[in-house]
Protein backbone atom coordinates (compact mmCIF):
# COMPACT_ATOMS: atom_id res chain seq x y z
CA UNK A 1 0.00 0.00 0.00
CA UNK A 2 0.97 3.46 -0.87
CA UNK A 3 0.28 6.80 1.31
CA UNK A 4 -1.24 9.79 -0.93
CA UNK A 5 -1.13 13.21 1.27
CA UNK A 6 -3.36 15.49 0.47
CA UNK A 7 -3.24 19.27 1.02
CA UNK A 8 -5.06 22.43 0.87
CA UNK A 9 -8.52 22.21 -1.29
CA UNK A 10 -8.31 18.45 -2.40
CA UNK A 11 -7.79 17.18 1.28
CA UNK A 12 -10.70 19.60 2.08
CA UNK A 13 -12.37 17.71 -0.87
CA UNK A 14 -11.88 14.27 0.31
CA UNK A 15 -12.43 15.33 3.82
CA UNK A 16 -8.99 13.97 4.90
CA UNK A 17 -5.85 14.96 4.54
CA UNK A 18 -4.75 11.01 3.79
CA UNK A 19 -5.90 8.64 1.04
CA UNK A 20 -4.25 4.79 0.93
CA UNK A 21 -3.78 3.18 -2.53
CA UNK A 22 -2.27 0.19 -4.01
CA UNK A 23 0.09 1.78 -6.12
CA UNK A 24 3.02 -0.21 -6.15
CA UNK A 25 4.32 -1.57 -9.70
CA UNK A 26 2.13 1.45 -11.49
CA UNK A 27 3.73 4.87 -12.49
CA UNK A 28 2.20 8.16 -11.88
CA UNK A 29 0.64 8.93 -14.68
CA UNK A 30 -1.49 5.53 -13.80
CA UNK A 31 -2.23 6.76 -10.85
CA UNK A 32 -2.98 9.85 -11.58
CA UNK A 33 -5.69 8.51 -13.80
CA UNK A 34 -6.77 5.96 -10.75
CA UNK A 35 -6.91 8.67 -8.23
CA UNK A 36 -9.30 10.77 -11.19
CA UNK A 37 -11.58 7.42 -11.49
CA UNK A 38 -12.27 6.31 -8.17
CA UNK A 39 -12.21 9.04 -6.11
CA UNK A 40 -13.28 12.32 -5.30
CA UNK A 41 -10.64 14.62 -6.23
CA UNK A 42 -12.50 16.10 -9.29
CA UNK A 43 -9.99 16.78 -12.40
CA UNK A 44 -5.87 16.40 -11.31
CA UNK A 45 -4.94 18.37 -14.16
CA UNK A 46 -2.21 21.01 -13.08
CA UNK A 47 -1.92 19.25 -9.52
CA UNK A 48 1.43 17.53 -9.31
CA UNK A 49 2.47 14.70 -7.93
CA UNK A 50 5.68 14.28 -5.45
CA UNK A 51 7.28 10.88 -5.13
CA UNK A 52 8.78 10.23 -1.87
CA UNK A 53 9.37 14.45 -1.28
CA UNK A 54 10.41 14.79 -4.70
CA UNK A 55 8.59 16.37 -7.72
CA UNK A 56 7.85 13.23 -10.21
CA UNK A 57 7.43 12.98 -13.40
CA UNK A 58 4.54 10.66 -14.87
CA UNK A 59 6.81 8.18 -16.02
CA UNK A 60 8.18 7.58 -12.79
CA UNK A 61 7.49 4.11 -11.10
CA UNK A 62 5.87 3.71 -7.85
CA UNK A 63 6.79 0.91 -5.15
CA UNK A 64 5.74 -0.45 -2.12
CA UNK A 65 5.65 1.93 0.60
CA UNK A 66 6.73 4.84 -1.58
CA UNK A 67 5.13 8.16 0.09
CA UNK A 68 2.96 10.02 -2.54
CA UNK A 69 1.62 13.94 -2.02
CA UNK A 70 -0.88 15.38 -4.58
CA UNK A 71 0.44 19.59 -4.59
CA UNK A 72 -1.63 22.10 -5.96
CA UNK A 73 -0.49 25.07 -7.37
CA UNK A 74 1.80 26.20 -4.28
CA UNK A 75 1.22 29.59 -2.86
CA UNK A 76 3.32 29.95 0.26
CA UNK A 77 5.80 33.44 0.34
CA UNK B 1 19.37 25.47 10.85
CA UNK B 2 19.84 27.25 7.54
CA UNK B 3 16.13 26.61 6.70
CA UNK B 4 13.00 26.60 8.85
CA UNK B 5 9.11 26.14 8.83
CA UNK B 6 7.56 26.94 12.20
CA UNK B 7 4.22 27.59 13.60
CA UNK B 8 5.70 30.82 16.31
CA UNK B 9 5.96 34.12 15.45
CA UNK B 10 9.19 34.75 12.93
CA UNK B 11 11.52 37.32 14.57
CA UNK B 12 13.37 39.54 11.61
CA UNK B 13 16.49 40.27 14.36
CA UNK B 14 16.90 36.29 14.54
CA UNK B 15 16.95 35.77 10.40
CA UNK B 16 19.72 38.67 10.42
CA UNK B 17 21.86 36.93 13.33
CA UNK B 18 22.16 33.55 11.48
CA UNK B 19 23.57 35.24 8.59
CA UNK B 20 25.67 38.10 9.48
CA UNK B 21 29.62 37.23 9.26
CA UNK B 22 33.26 38.92 9.39
CA UNK B 23 33.15 38.22 5.78
CA UNK B 24 30.17 39.69 4.77
CA UNK B 25 29.31 43.44 3.86
CA UNK B 26 25.95 43.47 3.23
CA UNK B 27 22.66 41.40 4.32
CA UNK B 28 19.30 41.73 2.67
CA UNK B 29 16.21 40.67 4.40
CA UNK B 30 12.54 40.25 2.49
CA UNK B 31 9.96 40.08 4.99
CA UNK B 32 6.33 38.57 3.13
CA UNK B 33 3.62 40.01 5.24
CA UNK B 34 0.09 39.14 5.36
CA UNK B 35 -1.34 42.69 3.55
CA UNK B 36 -4.76 43.37 4.13
CA UNK B 37 -5.94 44.51 0.88
CA UNK B 38 -5.58 42.51 -2.23
CA UNK B 39 -7.55 43.33 -5.54
CA UNK B 40 -9.54 45.70 -3.06
CA UNK B 41 -10.68 43.09 -1.09
CA UNK B 42 -10.32 43.05 2.44
CA UNK B 43 -8.24 40.19 3.91
CA UNK B 44 -9.21 38.78 7.57
CA UNK B 45 -6.62 36.21 8.40
CA UNK B 46 -4.49 33.69 6.56
CA UNK B 47 -4.15 30.32 7.13
CA UNK B 48 -0.97 28.50 5.64
CA UNK B 49 -0.60 24.69 5.11
CA UNK B 50 2.67 22.97 3.97
CA UNK B 51 3.40 19.61 2.78
CA UNK B 52 6.03 20.33 5.59
CA UNK B 53 9.10 17.20 5.29
CA UNK B 54 9.23 17.83 1.94
CA UNK B 55 8.46 22.19 2.05
CA UNK B 56 12.21 22.18 4.23
CA UNK B 57 13.62 20.30 1.60
CA UNK B 58 12.42 22.33 -0.85
CA UNK B 59 13.77 25.46 0.77
CA UNK B 60 17.28 24.00 1.73
CA UNK B 61 17.45 23.34 -2.34
CA UNK B 62 16.92 27.05 -3.10
CA UNK B 63 19.40 27.92 -0.53
CA UNK B 64 21.70 25.24 -2.02
CA UNK B 65 20.98 26.78 -5.66
CA UNK B 66 21.85 29.93 -4.45
CA UNK B 67 25.65 29.21 -3.03
CA UNK B 68 25.86 27.69 -7.11
CA UNK B 69 24.93 30.76 -8.50
CA UNK B 70 26.29 33.12 -6.04
CA UNK B 71 29.13 31.79 -4.43
CA UNK B 72 29.78 33.53 -1.21
CA UNK B 73 26.32 33.93 -0.19
CA UNK B 74 25.25 32.59 2.42
CA UNK B 75 21.11 32.23 3.32
CA UNK B 76 18.92 31.42 5.71
CA UNK B 77 14.71 31.34 5.28
CA UNK B 78 12.01 31.08 7.48
CA UNK B 79 7.47 30.57 6.34
CA UNK B 80 5.57 30.63 9.52
CA UNK B 81 2.73 28.17 8.87
CA UNK B 82 -0.61 28.12 10.91
CA UNK B 83 -3.13 30.98 10.88
CA UNK B 84 -1.49 34.22 10.19
CA UNK B 85 -2.86 37.96 11.09
CA UNK B 86 -2.81 41.16 9.38
CA UNK B 87 0.78 42.51 8.91
CA UNK B 88 1.93 38.62 10.66
CA UNK B 89 5.10 37.56 9.11
CA UNK B 90 4.64 34.66 6.28
CA UNK B 91 8.27 34.24 5.19
CA UNK B 92 11.56 35.63 6.16
CA UNK B 93 14.79 35.52 3.53
CA UNK B 94 17.87 36.71 5.11
CA UNK B 95 21.02 36.74 2.48
CA UNK B 96 24.30 37.86 3.34
CA UNK B 97 27.25 38.34 1.58
CA UNK B 98 30.42 40.24 0.84
CA UNK B 99 29.37 42.70 -1.93
CA UNK B 100 25.50 44.20 -2.02
CA UNK B 101 24.86 42.87 -5.90
CA UNK B 102 24.70 39.56 -4.77
CA UNK B 103 22.90 39.69 -1.96
CA UNK B 104 19.95 41.65 -3.60
CA UNK B 105 19.66 39.10 -6.47
CA UNK B 106 19.92 35.80 -4.44
CA UNK B 107 17.48 37.94 -2.03
CA UNK B 108 14.74 38.05 -4.95
CA UNK B 109 15.62 35.06 -6.67
CA UNK B 110 14.48 33.25 -2.86
CA UNK B 111 11.43 34.47 -3.00
CA UNK B 112 10.26 34.06 -6.90
CA UNK B 113 11.77 30.23 -6.42
CA UNK B 114 9.76 29.63 -2.94
CA UNK B 115 6.36 30.44 -4.59
CA UNK B 116 7.28 28.24 -7.45
CA UNK B 117 8.54 25.04 -5.82
CA UNK B 118 7.89 25.08 -2.40
CA UNK B 119 4.75 22.92 -1.10
CA UNK B 120 2.78 25.60 1.34
CA UNK B 121 -0.57 26.67 0.23
CA UNK B 122 -2.18 30.08 1.73
CA UNK B 123 -6.43 29.91 2.57
CA UNK B 124 -7.40 33.83 2.17
CA UNK B 125 -10.38 34.65 4.56
CA UNK B 126 -12.66 37.49 4.01
CA UNK B 127 -15.76 38.61 5.46
CA UNK B 128 -18.00 37.12 2.89
CA UNK B 129 -15.91 33.77 1.93
CA UNK B 130 -13.03 31.62 1.65
CA UNK B 131 -10.35 30.13 -0.85
CA UNK B 132 -7.16 28.33 -0.72
CA UNK B 133 -5.16 30.48 -3.16
CA UNK B 134 -2.91 28.48 -6.27
CA UNK B 135 0.02 30.62 -7.97
CA UNK B 136 -1.34 31.81 -11.58
CA UNK B 137 0.67 29.40 -13.56
CA UNK B 138 0.90 26.34 -12.18
CA UNK B 139 3.51 24.78 -9.43
CA UNK B 140 6.88 24.54 -11.70
CA UNK B 141 9.54 22.22 -11.19
CA UNK B 142 12.58 23.55 -13.02
CA UNK B 143 15.03 20.70 -12.03
CA UNK B 144 17.69 22.34 -13.46
CA UNK B 145 16.33 26.34 -14.65
CA UNK B 146 15.79 29.92 -12.96
CA UNK B 147 12.49 30.99 -12.19
CA UNK B 148 10.99 33.36 -15.40
CA UNK B 149 10.39 37.07 -15.11
CA UNK B 150 7.02 37.20 -15.63
CA UNK B 151 6.12 36.34 -11.93
CA UNK B 152 7.58 39.49 -10.52
CA UNK B 153 4.37 41.28 -9.99
CA UNK B 154 2.63 39.27 -6.30
CA UNK C 1 11.70 60.08 12.12
CA UNK C 2 11.70 58.31 9.07
CA UNK C 3 15.98 59.17 8.54
CA UNK C 4 18.69 58.90 11.21
CA UNK C 5 22.38 59.72 11.43
CA UNK C 6 23.15 57.88 15.17
CA UNK C 7 26.37 56.82 17.31
CA UNK C 8 24.67 54.11 18.96
CA UNK C 9 24.70 50.55 17.30
CA UNK C 10 21.49 50.23 15.00
CA UNK C 11 19.15 47.55 15.66
CA UNK C 12 17.17 45.79 11.77
CA UNK C 13 14.10 45.19 13.90
CA UNK C 14 13.66 48.64 14.80
CA UNK C 15 14.10 49.62 11.58
CA UNK C 16 11.96 47.21 10.34
CA UNK C 17 9.11 48.34 13.20
CA UNK C 18 9.22 51.58 11.49
CA UNK C 19 8.00 50.78 7.81
CA UNK C 20 5.67 47.74 8.83
CA UNK C 21 1.82 48.53 8.10
CA UNK C 22 -1.42 46.61 7.06
CA UNK C 23 -1.12 48.26 3.52
CA UNK C 24 2.36 46.42 3.27
CA UNK C 25 3.10 42.95 1.94
CA UNK C 26 6.54 43.12 1.69
CA UNK C 27 9.08 44.70 3.49
CA UNK C 28 13.14 44.28 2.55
CA UNK C 29 15.78 45.24 4.40
CA UNK C 30 19.57 46.41 3.43
CA UNK C 31 21.98 46.32 6.09
CA UNK C 32 25.62 47.43 5.42
CA UNK C 33 27.94 45.79 7.92
CA UNK C 34 31.66 46.60 8.21
CA UNK C 35 33.56 43.74 6.24
CA UNK C 36 36.67 42.68 7.95
CA UNK C 37 38.99 41.82 4.04
CA UNK C 38 38.85 44.25 1.24
CA UNK C 39 40.47 43.72 -1.44
CA UNK C 40 42.30 40.98 0.61
CA UNK C 41 43.66 43.63 3.47
CA UNK C 42 42.60 43.16 6.98
CA UNK C 43 40.71 46.22 8.41
CA UNK C 44 40.73 46.65 11.90
CA UNK C 45 37.87 48.95 12.17
CA UNK C 46 36.32 51.65 10.47
CA UNK C 47 35.54 55.64 11.57
CA UNK C 48 32.52 57.35 9.84
CA UNK C 49 32.09 61.01 10.04
CA UNK C 50 29.29 62.90 9.10
CA UNK C 51 28.23 66.56 7.92
CA UNK C 52 25.35 65.67 9.73
CA UNK C 53 22.58 68.38 8.95
CA UNK C 54 23.28 67.57 5.91
CA UNK C 55 23.73 64.34 5.59
CA UNK C 56 20.03 63.84 7.11
CA UNK C 57 18.56 66.44 4.84
CA UNK C 58 20.03 64.06 1.75
CA UNK C 59 18.88 60.82 3.77
CA UNK C 60 15.17 62.25 3.35
CA UNK C 61 15.76 63.66 0.11
CA UNK C 62 16.13 60.46 -1.07
CA UNK C 63 13.72 58.61 0.91
CA UNK C 64 11.34 61.59 -0.70
CA UNK C 65 12.85 60.61 -4.25
CA UNK C 66 11.49 57.20 -3.51
CA UNK C 67 7.86 57.87 -2.80
CA UNK C 68 8.21 59.41 -6.04
CA UNK C 69 9.14 56.96 -8.37
CA UNK C 70 7.59 54.11 -6.25
CA UNK C 71 4.44 55.40 -4.86
CA UNK C 72 2.92 53.37 -2.12
CA UNK C 73 6.40 52.88 -0.44
CA UNK C 74 7.70 53.95 3.07
CA UNK C 75 11.22 54.16 3.41
CA UNK C 76 12.96 54.34 6.82
CA UNK C 77 16.79 54.86 6.83
CA UNK C 78 19.33 54.84 9.59
CA UNK C 79 23.34 55.41 9.35
CA UNK C 80 25.75 55.22 12.24
CA UNK C 81 28.77 57.10 12.90
CA UNK C 82 32.61 56.80 15.43
CA UNK C 83 34.09 54.09 15.41
CA UNK C 84 32.86 50.81 14.42
CA UNK C 85 33.99 47.21 14.87
CA UNK C 86 34.23 43.90 12.05
CA UNK C 87 30.34 43.46 11.60
CA UNK C 88 29.01 46.41 12.98
CA UNK C 89 26.15 47.83 11.28
CA UNK C 90 26.74 50.96 9.49
CA UNK C 91 23.49 51.83 7.20
CA UNK C 92 19.92 50.08 7.54
CA UNK C 93 17.41 50.49 4.81
CA UNK C 94 13.96 49.60 5.22
CA UNK C 95 11.07 49.71 2.84
CA UNK C 96 7.80 48.56 2.89
CA UNK C 97 5.43 48.29 -0.24
CA UNK C 98 2.03 46.07 -0.99
CA UNK C 99 4.04 44.18 -3.42
CA UNK C 100 7.43 42.84 -3.54
CA UNK C 101 9.23 44.68 -6.88
CA UNK C 102 8.99 47.95 -5.64
CA UNK C 103 10.40 47.16 -2.60
CA UNK C 104 13.56 45.34 -4.03
CA UNK C 105 14.09 48.38 -6.44
CA UNK C 106 13.27 51.22 -4.33
CA UNK C 107 15.71 49.98 -1.47
CA UNK C 108 18.62 49.42 -3.84
CA UNK C 109 18.28 52.88 -5.16
CA UNK C 110 18.98 54.19 -1.96
CA UNK C 111 21.93 52.50 -1.06
CA UNK C 112 23.04 53.76 -4.93
CA UNK C 113 22.01 57.21 -3.75
CA UNK C 114 23.23 57.05 -0.60
CA UNK C 115 26.82 56.28 -2.07
CA UNK C 116 26.53 59.31 -4.53
CA UNK C 117 24.93 62.54 -2.76
CA UNK C 118 25.34 61.85 1.62
CA UNK C 119 28.19 63.63 2.84
CA UNK C 120 29.26 60.71 5.21
CA UNK C 121 32.55 59.93 4.92
CA UNK C 122 34.91 56.32 6.07
CA UNK C 123 38.26 55.88 7.45
CA UNK C 124 40.18 52.68 6.99
CA UNK C 125 42.10 51.41 10.12
CA UNK C 126 44.21 48.58 9.02
CA UNK C 127 47.25 47.09 10.78
CA UNK C 128 49.61 49.33 8.76
CA UNK C 129 47.87 52.92 8.10
CA UNK C 130 44.90 54.37 8.06
CA UNK C 131 42.95 56.50 4.89
CA UNK C 132 39.48 58.40 4.52
CA UNK C 133 37.97 56.31 1.48
CA UNK C 134 36.62 58.56 -1.35
CA UNK C 135 34.24 57.12 -4.07
CA UNK C 136 35.90 56.12 -7.24
CA UNK C 137 33.86 58.44 -9.42
CA UNK C 138 33.49 61.57 -7.50
CA UNK C 139 30.35 62.75 -5.60
CA UNK C 140 27.11 63.40 -7.76
CA UNK C 141 24.50 66.01 -7.75
CA UNK C 142 22.38 64.82 -9.28
CA UNK C 143 19.90 67.19 -9.05
CA UNK C 144 17.38 65.34 -11.03
CA UNK C 145 18.43 62.14 -12.06
CA UNK C 146 18.80 58.33 -11.28
CA UNK C 147 22.21 57.10 -10.63
CA UNK C 148 23.87 55.35 -12.97
CA UNK C 149 24.77 51.53 -12.84
CA UNK C 150 28.38 51.93 -13.11
CA UNK C 151 28.12 51.79 -8.69
CA UNK C 152 26.82 48.46 -8.51
CA UNK C 153 29.84 46.92 -7.19
CA UNK C 154 31.00 48.34 -3.79
CA UNK D 1 32.20 86.01 7.76
CA UNK D 2 31.77 82.49 6.88
CA UNK D 3 32.33 79.49 8.19
CA UNK D 4 33.80 76.81 6.05
CA UNK D 5 33.39 73.12 7.55
CA UNK D 6 35.51 71.06 6.52
CA UNK D 7 35.73 66.58 6.65
CA UNK D 8 37.77 64.06 6.91
CA UNK D 9 40.90 63.97 5.21
CA UNK D 10 40.58 67.76 4.79
CA UNK D 11 39.72 68.60 8.17
CA UNK D 12 43.18 66.24 9.05
CA UNK D 13 45.71 68.45 6.57
CA UNK D 14 43.94 71.67 7.90
CA UNK D 15 44.06 70.39 11.66
CA UNK D 16 40.66 71.69 12.26
CA UNK D 17 36.96 71.57 11.38
CA UNK D 18 36.19 74.91 10.55
CA UNK D 19 37.41 78.08 8.76
CA UNK D 20 36.53 81.06 9.14
CA UNK D 21 36.55 83.04 5.64
CA UNK D 22 34.83 86.33 4.66
CA UNK D 23 33.17 85.15 1.22
CA UNK D 24 30.42 87.62 1.38
CA UNK D 25 29.54 88.89 -2.16
CA UNK D 26 31.68 85.90 -3.92
CA UNK D 27 31.17 83.23 -6.00
CA UNK D 28 31.31 79.91 -5.05
CA UNK D 29 34.10 79.11 -7.85
CA UNK D 30 35.86 82.42 -6.39
CA UNK D 31 35.62 80.86 -3.08
CA UNK D 32 36.91 77.67 -4.23
CA UNK D 33 40.16 79.71 -5.79
CA UNK D 34 40.92 81.53 -2.51
CA UNK D 35 40.98 78.39 -0.29
CA UNK D 36 43.19 76.54 -2.75
CA UNK D 37 45.45 79.77 -2.87
CA UNK D 38 45.97 80.87 0.75
CA UNK D 39 44.85 77.83 2.88
CA UNK D 40 46.70 74.45 3.42
CA UNK D 41 44.10 72.47 1.31
CA UNK D 42 45.89 70.89 -1.67
CA UNK D 43 44.01 70.80 -5.33
CA UNK D 44 40.48 71.04 -4.46
CA UNK D 45 39.62 69.72 -7.65
CA UNK D 46 36.70 66.79 -7.30
CA UNK D 47 35.93 68.75 -3.90
CA UNK D 48 32.15 69.88 -3.81
CA UNK D 49 31.18 72.70 -2.10
CA UNK D 50 27.85 72.96 -0.11
CA UNK D 51 25.73 75.94 0.70
CA UNK D 52 23.77 76.33 3.63
CA UNK D 53 23.65 72.48 3.60
CA UNK D 54 23.21 72.50 -0.12
CA UNK D 55 25.45 71.18 -3.01
CA UNK D 56 25.86 74.53 -5.18
CA UNK D 57 27.27 75.11 -8.19
CA UNK D 58 30.25 77.24 -9.04
CA UNK D 59 28.25 80.54 -10.14
CA UNK D 60 26.35 80.48 -6.77
CA UNK D 61 26.36 83.46 -4.82
CA UNK D 62 27.59 83.83 -0.83
CA UNK D 63 25.98 85.75 1.19
CA UNK D 64 27.17 87.29 4.82
CA UNK D 65 26.44 84.48 7.49
CA UNK D 66 26.09 81.81 4.85
CA UNK D 67 27.20 78.24 5.89
CA UNK D 68 29.91 76.51 3.25
CA UNK D 69 31.35 73.21 3.62
CA UNK D 70 34.03 71.13 1.59
CA UNK D 71 32.30 67.68 0.54
CA UNK D 72 35.49 65.73 -0.42
CA UNK D 73 34.18 62.20 -2.67
CA UNK D 74 31.50 60.62 -0.04
CA UNK D 75 32.23 56.95 1.17
CA UNK D 76 29.37 56.64 3.38
CA UNK D 77 27.04 53.59 3.38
Amino acid sequence: MNKVLLFAHLKEQAGKGKLEVNASGKTIGELRRILERDHELGNLEGIMIALNEEFAKDDALIQTGDEIALIPPVSGG
Amino acid sequence: MTCEITREPIRVDELYQKVVRREAGAVTLFVGTVRELTHGKRTLFLEYEAYEAMALKKLEQIAAEMGERWPGVQTAITHRIGRLDISDIAVAIAVSSPHRPEAYEANRYAIERIKEIVPIWKKEHWEDGEEWVGNQQGTKEYLDGKPGEEELDE
